[in-house]
């Protein structure tokens, strides 16, 4: 393993130095790992605040800022933040409005998000939690912890930051961060494993023959180990098992994400044969992200994440956004 | 050696012991709990384990707990407050619930133990929702609750069901192995979590043994 | 090797239909290999045409939209493009107040861009061209083909095409384009080499101890083999590298650019360091782009590119821009 | 076999079976080509040459140019719109300077071809600015175009000129191993340039053989 950091238990603290050095409108509280928008809560706006393991940059610290998230609590490398992060997250960004707390469905998210919620009411804040579960890859939820949240988090952090940025109460902006995430399916595919940093080798090995299919994003093995194959046909596995769970038709919206380690030519590669499976299917890629959104350190491959859009989806995706990672309109 | 199960022989002192013993044993582990977590799930089990219990010994050390109780509930809020995590919330809920039960006493004897971890594994079970045979902590965590009730409830010595206690856990973490999960990350692989022992399992003996080996030089 | 593509000889083209479908505002011809900004040329407006080897994406094709260049020309993989695909980009985006040619100072590079100027002036287009070599570990250019163009292209394009979009004239935008090369300096490090699809293999082999420092973008080892260190050390390499060859005082503006397969976590530990060692030498990084910018395919590594600010240049970096990879402002 | 030195026996068959042959042996030598860029460049001559030279044999095809020096001059322009990088300009520039210096004769004598040949390395030295010991081109196509004046002037035939300057170029090709390169991207690495052949002097070579080949057999 060779990584460009100062040791495996500095990775996180030296990561958020940098973050904060780099966007002067985050403030960066690099020891209690909070990230949170310049300029302290606005009075009546509902707060955004998300968190999970770090080793999925710019996920979520990258999507603080202006038309998306209030802040971002990161925990160690694929390890959820404690509840004392998010409790003083959300109270640090509650302008009386209420607070959403976006979590991705993974046990120990789920548990330290419900035990802060707990504590925030008890402080008086009042927290309403989205739980997204987009990853078509786990199947038989009686089984299992249930659908993971991969790239919808994104989607789901975008749009319900929009319709918080824009005035709407607690109620609303947790049912339309729902809506998202109904509308959304995931399916991730590993070319090589990734290296945590405590770990120090690869948490699965693959060969020059071999991929993963429907890898989560945080460097475990896939559902299946399967044979490598062409950008073609890889992304045409993906689309399927989206398609296969929620048929695909009319506008949506679609990210090509790259794992970390896989080059954006490759990720452009991608997507050509993602617009055409979805344009076979009926449906049309009527906006697009490209490029490394949610990672799992430096592992190789791509997910793919589908949201059916809708005319308020699309007006609150378009809307203006300012976050380290995600730009437009101002 | 062998203090009689009725004696309240069990100060602070031991339970502060016992602490330190689980962090040394889960610092001479980390790797090897990392690494069975890299196989089925995330690689991160050892270092958060041992990042626990390090704070652990440490806010034991600036605060002293009067009882064994009160040291059991600021280990758990430790674990809260440091590891996150499924582990973290899941274990701090353990020893939360175990110090709970052991009330304000100065000293507890081996049956309040008994009841203690009985409702510390009541508590991951309520949090987690996971039965035996999942494939989790709870596989090992409830054999060892038993089989320390058992003991007591035969009017063993402590350290002798504490024994059995541990090798209960040893035992449930081992049979974990051909298991398919169905709580946790390890899930996710379904059928391909197989042949795997799962690391909340292995740490659960781990943390027992110490509690055996502590009481055995009491 | 292992790359999500439908084989070495169609990466390019596919990943130009990835963008054509990706980026609605870019008009993309994939078999001729040129990217132009929708809407045609604006009258009056200088164009801004660059262009090099594929693999260093998002340089340059994302690079196109207002504000920043007109036109980009992808070559093969590390392959400049040839004559023909520049004079097509320049006459194409020729508003008739003439083109800038931003090119990257390698021979290849120099020749066809050279050989497009002419065929440009024949055809009555006036074309100025500016070379930017900012890669101090080429030293000795009396024996070398000179310094290599690196992290400052994007510098040199945002800047020039701010200027450019404000409708300054040809020799206006040449005289800032020259001057931010002229300011500039990069350093780069790798810690692994990269696989040209072509190739099929890494083109040089690093054990987990050793790193490549002074590498350029095109994959070749570096001026020299050291031992891996950690991120302070190695940006300090690259930061003294640069100090060296021009004091580093004032407000900068720097980049931690990551060579394609080091992933964002990495970047920020390394802005931390950097932003440290030039607080060490009195400078003060008063903007910066932390990103995957001008990668190498696959490899793991970064550059460093800092450039000395003066108000009009930290100006024009403020000014509106709207393209794939670098957006602000709009 | 051996025609005389002196006749113009060369018709644009024999050039577009050159180019057919250098063709040939570049796609054979693709590989071997990319992998000595890989060593000092980036890994991309045989592929640029094998496609230059895949189109250069379709655009004969497609043109059939009635005399040698449009062949020379069609083969030239066409590396220049195909190849791209340092060899495609440079070697386009050798091959549409050794046509130009062939002008519009319908065939041409082994003398000709020997001063075409001192024409398109003029060209490359011209554009390249790359002298002799530089680690390029050069090294191989310099002696290579010397060879061959020599040979003729001292009367020798075809076959035996062409070999002679396809000796000389393989020469020139091995002699740049030991040198530290001075031009185009291996330049960068100084010393450790050492001891690598240079792609571009044996690309070079090859097409020189390719030359004897075609002439041996013509
Ligand atoms: N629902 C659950 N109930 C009980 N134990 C669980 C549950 N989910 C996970 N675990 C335990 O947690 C362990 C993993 O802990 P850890 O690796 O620290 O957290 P994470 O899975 O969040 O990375 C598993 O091996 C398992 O024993
Ligand atoms: N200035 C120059 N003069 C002559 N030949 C050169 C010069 N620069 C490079 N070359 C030749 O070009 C070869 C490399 O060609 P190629 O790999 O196709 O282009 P690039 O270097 O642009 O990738 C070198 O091996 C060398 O022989
Ligand atoms: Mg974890
Ligand atoms: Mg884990
Ligand atoms: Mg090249
Ligand atoms: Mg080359």
């Amino acid at each position: 393993m060779k990584k460009l950091i100062n040791g495996a238990d500095a990775v996180v603290t030296d990561a958020l130095r940098g973050l904060a050095a780099a966007h002067p409108g985050l403030r960066v509280d690099a020891g209690n790992r909070i990230v949170v928008r310049a300029g302290g809560p606005r009075p009546g706006k509902v707060g955004l605040v998300s968190g999970g393991g770090s080793g999925h940059e710019p996920l979520h610290a990258g999507f603080v800022g202006y038309g998306m998230l209030d802040a971002a609590c990161p925990g160690e490398i694929f390890t959820s933040p404690v509840p004392d992060q998010v409790v003083e997250a959300s109270t640090a960004v509650h302008g009386g409005a209420g607070v959403l707390h976006v979590v991705k469905n993974y046990t120990g998210d789920v548990l330290n998000f419900r035990m802060a919620a707990e504590l925030c009411a008890e402080e008086g804040v009042e927290v309403a939690s989205v739980l997204v579960d987009d990853d078509v890859a786990v199947r038989d939820s009686l089984y299992t912890a249930g659908r993971r949240g991969t790239g919808a988090t994104v989607f789901v952090e975008k749009i319900a930051g929009a319709l918080a940025e824009a005035g709407a109460p607690l109620a609303e902006v947790a049912r339309v961060a729902r809506e998202v995430n109904d509308r959304s399916r995931s399916f991730g595919v590993a070319l090589s494993a990734c290296t945590t940093p405590a770990a120090g080798k690869p948490t699965f090995e693959l060969s020059e023959a071999e991929v993963e299919l429907g890898i989560g994003i945080h460097g475990e093995p896939g559902r299946t180990r399967d044979t490598m194959r062409d950008a073609r046909e890889l992304t045409g596995v993906a689309i399927d098992a989206i398609h296969e769970d929620m048929p695909l038709s009319g506008d949506v919206l679609v990210m090509v994400n790259g794992m970390g380690g896989t080059p954006l030519i490759e990720l452009y590669v991608a997507y050509a044969e993602v617009a055409g499976h979805l344009a076979d299917r009926g449906a049309r890629a009527a906006r697009s992200l490209v490029g490394n959104y949610v990672t799992s350190l430096d592992m190789q491959g791509f997910s793919v994440t589908v949201c059916r859009l809708t005319d308020e989806l699309t007006r609150l995706w378009d809307a203006p956004v300012e976050t380290p990672a995600l730009r437009w309109g101002r | 050696m062998g203090a009689e199960v009725g004696a309240e022989v069990l100060t602070p002192a031991f339970f502060g012991a016992w602490i330190e013993e689980a962090a040394r044993s889960v610092r001479a582990e980390r790797d090897e709990l990392t690494r069975l977590d890299a196989a089925i799930g995330d690689a991160d089990h050892g270092t958060n384990l041992d990042r626990g219990f390090t704070e652990a010994v440490r806010a034991l050390g600036e605060r002293c707990p009067a009882t064994p109780g009160a040291v059991l509930v600021l280990v758990g809020s430790t674990l809260i407050r440091k590891v996150g995590g499924a582990s973290g919330p899941l274990y701090g809920t353990a020893f939360r619930e175990a110090g709970k039960a052991l009330g304000d006493a100065p000293a507890v004897s081996a049956a309040d133990l008994a009841a203690a971890l009985t409702a510390g594994v009541a508590g991951v079970r309520r949090l987690g929702s996971a039965a035996e045979g999942d494939k989790t902590m709870v596989d090992a965590l409830a054999p060892a609750a038993g089989a320390l009730a058992e003991a007591v409830r035969e009017g063993r010595g402590l350290d002798d069901a504490l024994g059995a206690a541990s090798a209960a856990a040893a035992a449930g973490a081992a049979a974990t192995i051909p298991m398919p999960a169905r709580k946790g990350r390890a899930s996710y692989l379904g059928p391909r979590s197989v042949g795997h022992q799962d690391p909340g399992a292995t740490s659960a003996a781990l943390i027992l043994r110490a509690l055996h080996t502590v009481a055995a030089r009491w």
